[in-house]
């Protein structure tokens, strides 16, 4: 099979046999080049490492909701991918890697709101600390990534949220 | 191989590395420890080790490990003789002691009054002035922008703006001129935990390099001074990366740093293991403040002299002398040692924390290092906490090869479920400007920034053949599980999943 | 942090700690390290930790670790530089280190000519005798009971049986009386590889002492001496509990023991990394033989002089010479060095070994010792290897002082899923007999037997009281199962085993 | 509910209350003594350790084919022990500790038969060597438990068994 997809704004384009499952050294062509891989660990989560030329690699696979790969950690570094093609079998519309600035800003790890320095419906510029949201004993800026109208203030100052919990929402 | 009964009982309410380190140092001198841990600790390594632990009903900071009165009924419910704060917490809390002074329980530390005098950054420094040593030039309390607005125009811009009664880096800010300065100083005003004590300003020197200088003094004022740490790489005001000796001061200069912090140290009789810190700043030295408990990078001193801190520690607070120790001894260093902080955030995405189960932790020890850590595989990194999980120590004669040592003893480390910043380091150990021991305060913000990085063309394509295996694999699940479910052969289903 | 391209290449065809270790050292040095492996060690540390591993076809040891043709094939394929043999298997083997040379591949020790000659344990104990060192009465060449028969009566029983050319312990055996030796010279004989090297007896001290002499000698000549190790505590012929310096042998004696040991390896221009081994019986040394190659309890030494042996190792073989050592030095000990083995061995079933995986594995490193293993979670011990899984140091200016933290240290591992000797180790170190020093060959068959370890009430109790909490649990969620499926609401057994 | 059982030739019975499930701290009465229990982790293999009187012990059980516990192992140390009687619920038969000396042999992990010194139908004494079993590099000599005769030798030379192989047996 081809696999056609962008990997730190690098197009790529592998082919693998579609049998392949890598539990035995197989070969893939990356680009033309050819190199050898095989499964080093895996278990239920999904592949935990591979040997590629022999070297071992421990892998950590991004998927969004869809189970799509949307980026990948190579021993801890981390490679944000974007898959465009995969030859006849599927075929995905292209999803742009950078989504345009959204004015909705999340938490990102559960923790507390310590202080909001705005109400609703103030007007923010762009960079203007927002609030602040303590996590692991961090303090955390939240800065109005636009500048617009603070459309919804989703906390108040003492709140113990999760993550992903909408802190605001600038219009 | 139970033992118990009569030992003397010391009470830890702490948790993390720290409680690992009290845990088995004072079991190691005959104690019995009993560990208060709150909920959400119910399964750190910390309550495996400790020959008893009791829960908080909370997880809450406030009702947990910094519950003065909650870790003062416990110990007195279960007559311990000790309570070892640890770092952190309560360890530097005045008001702590004094109420563990009035109910007669021996805490480890200087004690309450000298826990107060050091706690207030500007006292501090007034003795220091009148004892004729150079210090940061400082401002007065500021609890009003009106406060803020008297600071003479003497200053040089940036100042640093730091609660005066702050821990480590918290809630400290630096402004680039006045104007910032007052909004900065509005914005941290209205926090409870600030407006109360106030700010200061004092000159912000980004060329400066940190040093500490570890001593530990006892009651008849015999002093021992370990060789300095230079801690100046550091990321909102947290030290990441530490080396001692420091290649940035002279002799001379070292001498007047080990005579300054006698003479204020004697001044302000501190009994016990503290740091004397001070910034250099074109060779000059400036004393900044003193910090009076085990840190964490007194694994660096320990390693010079091959000797356990916390049972020192715990020695000299007994009232025990420094063995000998006659006068002021200052130890030369043989090795040049290093230390890195392990941090559960990811630097890809700066540097926000990163919590939850450990599925994977390999590491390999060897001789000339120390690896401290509360992880193991299937420990839970809490959301709730510090994200500094571990620390590193290597030591070689050469920097050049401590440094060797320390980035291949990194790269023999595994770690998944969460991100940390073993790569950064690795980075930071592989800059030139560390090599060059070019070393100061804004060594990540100007010298040295992760974000540069380039992958090699050769790493990309890797990544890519990588995530096309993978993502290859999943697919052929996928398809089989549909086909077969179709097939209705959950048998046949399983058989083939086995595989995978 | 991908590195590769122009870098040197070293293979290591060898597995557990040692292959860690090598891996390790040599990738500080800049070394590209290539592991081959068995399939059953696919898994393992040291696969993660190489640059990168090979696998063999077979995990039968003659088809992989101790393959001399596939290894070299594979070492000429890949066109490396060196091969590491590691220890045990291939490293002491003459013919492995002749095809090595044949081929021009260097490959770390003493070289082939020198390895023959000193697996011949006869031949050796002539030389030593001709320079006039005292060694063991040892007869001839056994090949037959015959050859049994002709030893002289002037031996004093119990007679120990060794194969000529035995690795470690392997089918070493005592015998009480002739007919007793006849008996099993006969049983030795059968086997194929003893047959035909042969056997050969020497007299049995069970109240001796195992004194082993560290060294390391350049091209020039030149010798490094190491502290000597007493290896006297064995089980199976396997050292348990090391400890350096010795505490049984007086300074003279020391002196003289150096004085032997540099004058065999001078003879026979032994050039690399060795031990000398004596036997000390009533103040009085007999040679026995030398250990060629890196071995287990090199991490003592290691710590007298906090260097890395297998970089040292390397560099001899590599023809560099000693630093700073101009004809013989002899270090002096600091501290008291204790080395433990840890084995995968049920010591309440005869010590047999124990293979598994790992479920569980904690532990905790401090200053002032090393715990060097193979383990993590999940790890697989294989049934095929060597119950060997690791060794922990710890050292202490006093011997009481580093006995007592081994046993803390000890304490705070908890390992599951296999039975391991911690507890047998716990319990030596906390023997009578260990804290006086006497120590000798026979010290776990006489003096400090692990069957007769009684245990308290008090434990029998706890144990009594988990065993029942145990069992009610498992009894209430079986209870419970019966129940639900009647009712049939696996949505309700769901929701409820969420619980357990 | 009550339990009887010997541990270590030891009697006990302790008595816990049927609706316990030790995820809270709760009382356990150990021949008429009190103490505390907790359960301290777990996972689907069962309990791994509990806290007593706020000590935490490590413990693995050992159960036979019936699920009956036949010994426990607290902190690595190994306790035989003996179910006799649980209240009203349940009752089992006694079942002996120690059975008495069976002349079968059986391998107690894998490895391979390096020598046999003896054939079938040969006469032997209790403790004469019978083979030599060779597992993680250990010579493990394989003697006769009692005196008879060598009805059956389960291996050859040579073969490489698993665990529980039966070795021989002697009538």
């Amino acid at each position: 099979m081809k696999y056609k997809f962008q990997l730190d704004k690098k197009n790529f384009e592998t082919i693998i046999a579609s049998s392949t499952t890598f539990h035995s050294e197989t070969e893939i062509k990356v680009n033309k080049a050819k190199a050898s891989i095989l499964i080093g660990e895996y278990d239920d989560n999904g592949i935990k490492s591979f040997f590629y030329n022999n070297r071992l690699y421990q892998v950590e696979i991004e998927k969004d909701s869809e189970g799509y790969p949307t980026g990948i950690y190579v021993n801890g570094e981390h490679y944000s991918s974007n898959l465009l093609k995969i030859d006849k079998l599927f075929y995905y519309k292209d999803k742009p890697v950078v989504t345009k600035k959204s004015g909705i800003v999340k938490s990102f790890i559960p923790g507390n709101i310590v202080k909001i320095f705005f109400n609703e419906g103030d007007k923010v510029k762009e960079g203007d600390l927002i609030m602040i949201h303590e996590a692991m004993k961090m303090e955390n800026e939240m800065r109005a990534p636009v500048s617009g109208k603070l459309k919804i203030i989703g906390v108040k100052e003492g709140d113990n949220i999760l993550a992903s919990h909408l802190l605001f929402e600038i219009e | 191989m139970i033992k118990n009964s009569t030992k003397k009982k010391i009470l830890i309410p702490n948790r993390g590395v720290i409680a690992l380190d009290i845990i088995d140092s004072m079991k190691s001198i005959g104690l019995e420890t009993i560990l208060l841990h709150s909920p959400e600790d119910s399964n750190s390594l910390a309550v495996k080790m400790a020959c008893r632990s009791y829960k908080f009903l909370s997880s809450k900071l406030e009702d947990s490990y910094m519950d003065r009165e909650a870790i003062i009924e416990k110990a007195l419910e279960l007559d311990v003789d000790y309570i070892h704060p640890g770092y952190g917490f309560l360890a530097e809390d005045p008001e702590f002691f004094r109420l563990c002074e009035e109910k007669n329980i021996e805490v480890v530390g200087p004690g309450s009054k000298l826990l107060k005098l050091v706690e207030n950054k500007i006292e501090l420094r007034q003795i220091a002035e009148d004892l004729g040593i150079r210090v940061i030039k400082y401002s007065g309390v500021i609890k009003s922008s009106l406060d803020f607005e008297k600071i003479p125009p003497t200053f040089n811009y940036p100042l640093i703006l730091k609660p005066l009664k702050g821990l480590g880096g918290k809630g400290i800010k630096v402004v680039e001129d006045r104007q910032k300065g007052e909004e900065r100083v509005n914005k941290m005003l209205q926090r409870e935990w600030i407006k109360n004590t106030g700010i200061f300003a004092e000159e912000y020197f980004p060329e400066a390099h940190n040093i500490e200088i570890p001593f530990i003094r006892d009651i008849d004022g015999n002093i021992l001074f370990l060789p300095e740490i230079e801690s100046s790489i550091q990321r909102r005001f947290q030290k990441i990366f530490q080396e001692s000796p420091s290649v940035n001061i002279s002799d001379t200069l070292r001498e007047s740093l080990y005579e300054d912090s006698r003479r204020i140290i004697e001044e302000i009789k501190f009994v016990g293991l503290g740091y004397t810190e001070f910034l250099i700043s074109n060779g000059a030295s400036y004393f900044s403040e003193i910090n009076p408990s085990y840190q964490i990078n007194a694994l660096i001193p320990e390693v010079h002299i091959i000797a356990n801190f916390l049972k020192k520690q715990f020695a000299i607070s007994n009232g025990e002398l420094l063995h000998d120790v006659k006068g002021v001894k200052i130890v030369k260093p043989k090795y040049s040692v290093l230390l890195v902080s392990l941090m559960a955030e990811n630097p890809l995405d700066n540097f926000q924390p990163s919590s939850g189960v450990l599925s994977e932790f390999f590491k390999y020890s060897t001789i000339r290092n120390i690896f401290k850590t509360s992880l193991y595989t299937g420990a839970k990194v809490s959301p709730l906490y510090d994200p500094y999980i571990g620390k590193i120590v290597t030591f070689a004669i050469k920097r050049k090869n401590s440094i060797n040592d320390m980035n291949n003893f990194l790269s023999n480390i595994i770690i998944k479920g969460i991100r940390t910043n073993l790569n950064f380091l690795r980075f930071v150990l592989e800059s030139n400007c560390l090599a060059s021991g070019d070393t100061t305060i804004n060594f990540l913000n100007n010298k040295c920034r992760f974000a540069d990085r380039k992958k090699s063309e050769e790493e990309i394509q890797v990544a890519a053949s990588l995530l096309s295996a993978a993502f290859h694999i999943d697919n052929r699940k996928k398809n089989y599980k549909e086909k077969l479910e179709h097939m209705k052969q959950p048998g046949f289903l399983r058989r083939l999943f086995k595989k995978f």
